[in-house]
């Protein structure tokens, strides 16, 4: 599956996108992450399943559109 | 069907006779009564001694859309408007230059005002959009909204 | 020394451009961060059959002007505002038309909502400016102000 | 003394102004302007000496401005 990434996420990580295999949940996806870019582990995300921001453990599929957000700042 | 989702994102900064355009062409709706605009206008703030020339923007777009029509539909749902538009620069705007521009139409002022307001809060809240200050000479950093 | 109060009367119709051009003014201002604008049109409202084709608006001047200038004074005293801007028609404004231009400025974006909502009010309630509503054909009433 | 008259106020009493001899207070200038155009009596008005609302019975001297205003529609 691929991540994007987004803002300082993607400054941090080095790129905009990132692909790994499919994972079973966001708990096993943020575990995943914070374990290949350590950076993440200081820093306040937010993840987005299919456009929608999740809060809680999240199950997900092979076709799933998933991104990592910094807290927002536009206008 | 679903509509849609208008696009709300301009390249660069939003002029501010595209401003004076919108509330010209509003002049053939003869139920408004009040109109209410919010700006959002780029700062030079100086951050430990350099100055920002410009704020960057990105957003995750396809999502920033969908949550902007949700926001649309929860506000007219809410608020007794004529009309409501949108717009938020992506690319690089330059201190001074308008990157946000909210503008409400109703028969009378309060719904307006009201709808202003709340659409200007959740879009900064909620909204999938960064900005990244890019200081004179060089460097940068990630802006941080006040809440 | 007292300030002498700014004239805040304008002939006929504040054209949109005007409410452009004042915008861009602001562009040279870096520590604007938000401005707040409510406009005033005139509605072609149906009353018992007849249609306003504009309203007529006189004042009792000199009252108006120091009541103004009160209220700019106070607002300033309770906002962080870097600008302030207030117009108001007198004579015909045809419906469609802006009647009442308020534009308020700050660093951050909720002195300059809360400051021109504020000044809204306060301008409907206390400025001795009153209304008269021209029909299609003839005849005319005097407006009144929904609270 | 002069009293300006605005709005609605000056179609009813059909003049912008009227001369009057001096009153001593707000409430004799009310008699007496009822009394001379009866429509006052059945219409909401405020009275505004030297350009301040007045709401209690205020004495008045010769030189003060006088205006009697309806409820402001502007905006």
């Amino acid at each position: 599956m691929e991540i994007l990434f987004f803002g300082q996420l993607a400054d941090m990580v080095g790129k905009p996108s990132w692909q790994t295999d499919t994972v079973q949940d966001t708990d096993a996806l943020k575990a995943r992450l914070e374990a290949t870019f350590k950076g993440l582990q200081q820093v306040k995300y937010m993840i987005a399943v299919n456009k929608k921001m999740v809060q809680t453990n999240t199950t997900l599929s092979c076709t799933d559109s998933i991104a990592l957000m910094p807290p927002f700042s536009g206008g | 069907m679903e509509r849609k989702p208008k696009n709300i994102f301009r390249e660069g900064a939003i002029p501010a006779a595209f401003v004076g355009d919108s509330i010209a062409k509003h002049a053939t709706n003869h139920n408004i009564g009040g109109h209410s605009i919010f700006l959002g206008q780029v700062r030079a703030d100086e951050i430990g001694g350099k100055k920002v020339q410009a704020i960057e923007y990105t957003t995750y777009e396809e999502m920033a859309l969908e949550k902007m029509h949700e926001i649309r539909e929860a506000i007219f749902a809410k608020y007794p408007l004529t009309c409501m538009h949108v717009y938020h620069s992506l690319g690089a705007v330059p201190a001074g230059e308008i990157c946000l521009f909210v503008f409400t139409s109703s028969a009378h002022r309060k719904p307006a005002i009201d709808a202003c307001a709340e659409c200007v809060e959740r879009i900064k809240a909620e909204l999938p959009v960064w900005g990244k200050e890019i200081f004179e000479g060089e460097g940068y950093q990630w802006k941080v909204n006040t809440p």
